[in-house]
């Protein structure tokens, strides 16, 4: 039976579903438990689950991480929340010389199932360090998976699948998109979890985007639309690995991309985008590639976000550029 | 049991709860322990009696009337300006705010402690240190409203940007002040961190570089009992001024809502630092009796008893007890400290209110100190971007 | 008087002249001091300048470059070496949110001018950690600048001019090539730090490269010299900013782009290269940009090194697809 | 002077290097503090002689002469391994080698503390305590030859893989230890790490959460005075096992190359880890006899007489004097012991040259345990690629 959820509740009911089949669940991270969250992602999980199971920790992203690291060698597997984006530095070195090796260097004798969840981007009026978008700087670690849902529908499933996943997951969570709803069926199957979708077809263009620019996205082609022109949107899913199958069969057929992100440009998703598409489809594209994303500048101060941000007018210029090939 | 160092500290905890978590019912904790402490430096008791302490009255000693008045008068405008600032969040003038309020004394208290070379690295929360230190409280409320990351020059008032990534700051003090001691200068640093920040490795990094370079700087732990909705005991189950121990320097527990206390803790702590005995730990034992933020809603994690308990300790009406019995103010002061206060709060009010929007392309300014090709790029570009704006409209 | 000198020579003598010069720079980190560095790059400097100048620090990264912040903010210009790529990640942290950001933070008001060195790179047959090449990683990041010389006459002028540089700089050092040899003339006036050269004229293909791999592709272009093919052959020497101009310049001549590296090519260098080239070469490219790196694997153990680098073979590789199209 | 927790703590340094820096003269450090030390826990000394201590000689008094040459023979035998893979990089066939010389007893006596179902993290020198576990000590030359990065199954016999990054698997030891305390297992586990590591912030969190959740987890530093080039006192100016103080656990100070008192304090620590009353911070003070690895060349830093002093404390010596005076080992048993020994030296070597090179396709495998697209691309491109040359060479 399916319920419209915002996307923050449906994280929630995830990880409740998750605690309830598997007793090795557990959640922790920066006020996680009595409070549920800074963003109540976690609500009312410590009450029903108790304090062994969700943990208020200490505040300290290394040993958040470090000991998620060793409670799964001992077979449990936690979710661990970072308060936000710009928090998960202190617990970089845990992720990237440790979670995300350890599997290898065990030449396969542990597996570590960890996801970590980081509520990320901007368009929330936050301070700064609250808005950022690192993805890139995880996906170039070979190691981890990368996810970002770009609703409540697939953050519910998404997050049941990465928490079943034997791999460290990074879970981005589009933060200005939590309180979105839609649909969630519970008796849905859902499809693979590094899968993009797409989200609206079209011919004469792709956008390829993720987590919380696939809503801008759908609006920029709604937009363009009007104008006559088809624009398809690929909702990718997830960072690493990346879809390139489906970019690149939705690029043969529109012959134009534009990859669309908040992270900065310089070193981002959508340089691997671009480069891979542009060696896939060589012969395919009338157009390069092109990126919107964030300059290469510290995310602004708030009152600056809305000129920092991709929108729909920036995408927007960006397909014209693009078409005007 | 000599070897074993610490054998006294039992774990708070009931042995019984062997899976290791930690109570959490939320119980009052309103002293930092039962009965008198006499780790806890006081000097004025919460009624505004004055104590002995022949340790630290030669650093209180010589205060005059007057400066016990402007004292009062630090904590009654940072407290207005603070209440300010949260009602200007809830009209939306404001982003976000941190409010202080219960720990004006430990800022006003330590602020006053400092020489003017002294260096400051505060949190984010330090508006009474920054208003001791001369920044204009107005400057404080940028990066509060979403026009900036910190308004001020750090240079200007010896007091450094505010720091939201928990604990780094104590590390950029603990530098700060070696180079002080490379210079051959006479002052001291201090850095400012919160009771959740002491889990943090940089926190701990950062006694150990103190330590070992002997680094005139002081740690100023304002453990206001909460970080967020965790209380003290999700980060450590030990107080925690003995951290500075393990670390071979002294750590010393001040009763936070005590003004007097606070001064002289933090005097004594700066003239070990300047005479060259290297880093001190204070931890000011008082309370956040306001939410964490103005996004934040302490209902869900705590008691309102608790808060009534401490509201007893108010450090304000200490002192003003103490001026009063001593009869160092009268009317005429209070009366006129009120009407100030006003005139503050309607200045920040008018000024924030004044306050205009960054320029678009405050962006690309100041990314790099020597420029960099490709923000110069981008810039450009976002130049034609917005031109190509104005020539539609121009069109029109 | 040019002298020839091996690259961690040169390196050692530009700090020297930097020590001497300017009272405030300093030289931190583990092991600089009275061991004079592992690779002895900071050899003689402690003797010479003392302990106040030339600091054994405790084992910490997170401290080491916390702490040079404070003391640049006092005025100083600290040098700081960590000890190997692998190590650079515990100071993560400092790097990204700190050290990257406070002049943006301070409107101006401060200057951080540290440089981090880091030995990089593989190729010397060492254990884990100790091959890894996470450039990327910085370059994604607004408020550093990465550089990295090829041989040892740069590296001398480059560490000059990043000790001079207002802004923090993250100095790749190509632990490989540390003992190559090159000619420094203490009396020449070096060209601008984020500024590529041409290494090698050719007309049929452009190499672009950087720090170790500079060598490997002199080598590869001559070796298809032989072959009667022309490459050309850049050495980027910067990697934020990237010298755009002069890539563009050489593939408006050559028409066709490899990339070479050593970090893992899936978010590399060569994607943002590949990405904005395609871009600004659109019309004139016969191929797409090819990008030779490292695998998307952890850094493997020493006995497969020689297979995981881009070596002469994989290179020669990369150049006949992109001539093949 | 109650309130300042180490007024007693002078720093190590003259009060006179104001600016900070340490006294880097190569002293020798060949005792933790002159004469006796009241804080170091020793049960054998150096000249193997057995000295009572009422708290410690409960845990080693059903200890049977048989046991005793069991520890002696792990002693041996893993000097004996030691110096065959120092001698096989020599030769070339390891890439690198860390020599535990002079660590064997802290090694050992610890190792040998630990029940089966106990879990060790240890660092990449603790050769000694694998030797305990059962690893077959070929198998740790894997990734000092460069065939891989660690080649056992840690869960095989509760060991954990070698870590490298300094201080990092103290986390995993802590939050492995949560673990075990959530299942309720009688179990506990013990983390390895040098005196350099305590500088790490990541041990300072491990120790955060150890004392929180009250994990059932034992700190083991082994303090062997250096962290390549630099002395303990560029980590600290007290000694480390007081760091656990301020944390809220215990700490102790054992003599590092005394196997007997070895065994004893880690015996105590995982009781009490057992037992629900969470960590211990062991202090084992010995000396790292050789250089830090194959690669280190100590001259440069360090007096010969510094290492002098330490052979007279030899851990093996130490204990055959003991062994002899006691009459508990004859020479049959030495001379058996030295056949056993020159055979495994010579079963390493064997096993060693016969270390087969990985197969190409390793850099592939595991780099994921669920698969990954881009991977499988990208060994599909190499297999292409390896296919070439054969192409080419079949050709010919
Ligand atoms: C590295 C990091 N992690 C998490 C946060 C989110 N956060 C902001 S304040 C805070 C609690 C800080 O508590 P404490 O140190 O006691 O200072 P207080 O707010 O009580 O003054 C947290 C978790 C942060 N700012 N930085
Ligand atoms: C994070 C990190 N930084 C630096 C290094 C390089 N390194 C390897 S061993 C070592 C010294 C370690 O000293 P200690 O902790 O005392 O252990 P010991 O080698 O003496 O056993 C250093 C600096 C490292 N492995 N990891
Ligand atoms: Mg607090
Ligand atoms: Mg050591």
């Amino acid at each position: 039976m399916a319920e419209k959820m915002a996307l923050a509740k449906a994280i929630n009911e995830s990880l409740r579903k998750a605690l309830e089949a598997d007793p090795k669940v557990l959640v922790m991270g920066e006020d996680v438990g009595k409070l549920g969250g800074v963003f109540r992602v976690t609500d009312g999980l410590q009450k029903d689950f108790g304090e062994e199971r969700v943990i208020d920790t200490p505040l300290a992203e290394s040993g958040i991480v470090g000991t998620a690291i060793g409670l799964a060698l001992r077979g449990y597997r936690p979710v661990v929340e970072i308060q936000f984006d710009g928090f998960v530095f202190p617990a970089y070195d845990q992720i990237v010389t440790q979670l995300a090796k350890m599997h290898a260097r065990s030449l396969g004798k542990v597996k570590l199932p960890v996801v970590v969840r980081i509520p990320y981007g901007g368009g929330i009026g936050a301070v700064e360090h609250h808005s950022e978008s690192p993805e890139a700087l995880f996906a170039h670690v070979a190691g981890l998976k990368i996810v970002s849902p770009s609703n409540a529908s697939d953050a519910y499933w998404m997050m049941q699948q990465a928490i079943q996943s034997d791999d460290p997951v990074i879970f981005f969570e589009p933060k200005r998109r939590y309180w979105d709803k839609a649909e969630i069926d519970p008796e849905a199957i859902p499809g693979p979890l590094h899968k993009a979708r797409v989200v609206r077809e079209g011919t004469d263009l792709t956008l390829a985007a993720y987590g919380p620019m696939v809503k801008v996205c759908q609006e920029v082609a709604a937009a363009a639309g009007e104008e006559g022109k088809s624009l398809e949107v690929l909702d990718l899913r997830s960072v690493s690995p990346l879809d390139f199958d489906s970019i690149q069969a939705s690029v043969e057929k529109t012959r134009r991309l534009v990859v669309v992100h908040e992270a900065p440009v310089f070193f981002g998703s959508g340089a691997e985008i671009a480069a891979r598409i542009t060696e896939r489809c060589f012969y395919h594209l009338e157009a390069p590639v092109l990126r919107v994303g964030g300059y290469h500048a510290p995310y602004p101060p708030a009152r600056l976000e809305e000129e920092y941000l991709p929108g729909l007018d920036r995408v927007l210029d960006a397909v014209d550029r693009a078409l005007a090939y | 049991m000599t070897e074993e160092s610490t054998a006294a500290h039992k774990p708070r905890r009931s042995a019984g709860s062997k899976a290791g978590t930690t109570g959490t019912k939320r119980t009052s904790r309103t002293t930092p322990r039962k009965g008198t402490d006499p780790g806890l430096v006081q000097l004025l008791t919460p009624e505004g009696k004055r104590v002995e302490n022949p340790e630290y009255d030669p650093y209180v000693e010589d205060i005059s009337p007057e400066q016990l008045r402007g004292l009062y008068r630090d904590m009654v405008l940072t407290r207005r300006f603070d209440a300010e600032a949260t009602s200007l969040q809830r009209q939306g003038e404001l982003g976000l705010w941190a409010s202080l309020l219960g720990q004006e004394a430990a800022q006003i208290g330590s602020g006053r402690a400092l020489n003017d070379e002294d260096y400051v690295f505060p949190t984010y929360r330090e508006h009474g240190v920054a208003w001791c230190r001369g920044v204009d409280p107005t400057n404080l409320l940028g990066m509060f409203r979403g026009v900036n990351n910190g308004g001020w020059d750090p240079n200007g008032n010896n007091f450094h940007l505010y720091t939201i990534v928990i604990g780094s700051q104590t590390l950029h003090a603990t530098g700060y002040a070696m180079g002080v001691a490379k210079d051959g200068a006479d002052s001291a640093v201090i850095a400012y961190f919160g009771d959740g920040a002491s889990s943090q490795g940089d926190v701990a990094e950062s006694f150990t570089f103190a330590a070992v370079y002997n680094a005139p700087v002081v740690f100023f732990c304002q453990n206001n009992q909460w970080a967020i909705s965790e209380p003290t005991e999700k980060q450590t189950r030990v107080p925690l001024y003995q951290r500075a121990q393990g670390f071979g320097f002294p750590g010393v527990r001040v009763d936070g809502n005590d003004v007097l206390a606070c001064l002289a803790v933090t005097k004594r702590a700066l003239e070990r630092a300047r005479n060259g005995e290297g880093p001190t730990l204070v931890e000011a034992f008082t309370y956040r009796m306001g939410a964490h933020t103005t996004s934040d809603d302490p209902t869900r994690y705590r008691h309102d008893d608790e808060r009534a308990a401490w509201e007893a300790k108010d450090p304000i009406a200490r002192l003003r007890a103490y001026l009063e019995a001593s009869n160092h103010a009268d009317e005429g002061f209070f009366g006129e400290l009120e009407a100030e206060s006003e005139a503050l709060g309607r200045r920040v009010r008018e000024a924030v209110r004044a306050m205009p929007d960054p320029d678009h392309f405050a962006i690309f300014e100041n990314v790099y100190a020597d420029g960099h090709a490709l923000v110069d790029e981008e810039r450009a570009q976002f130049a034609a971007y917005q031109a190509s704006f104005a020539d539609v409209e121009g069109g029109r």
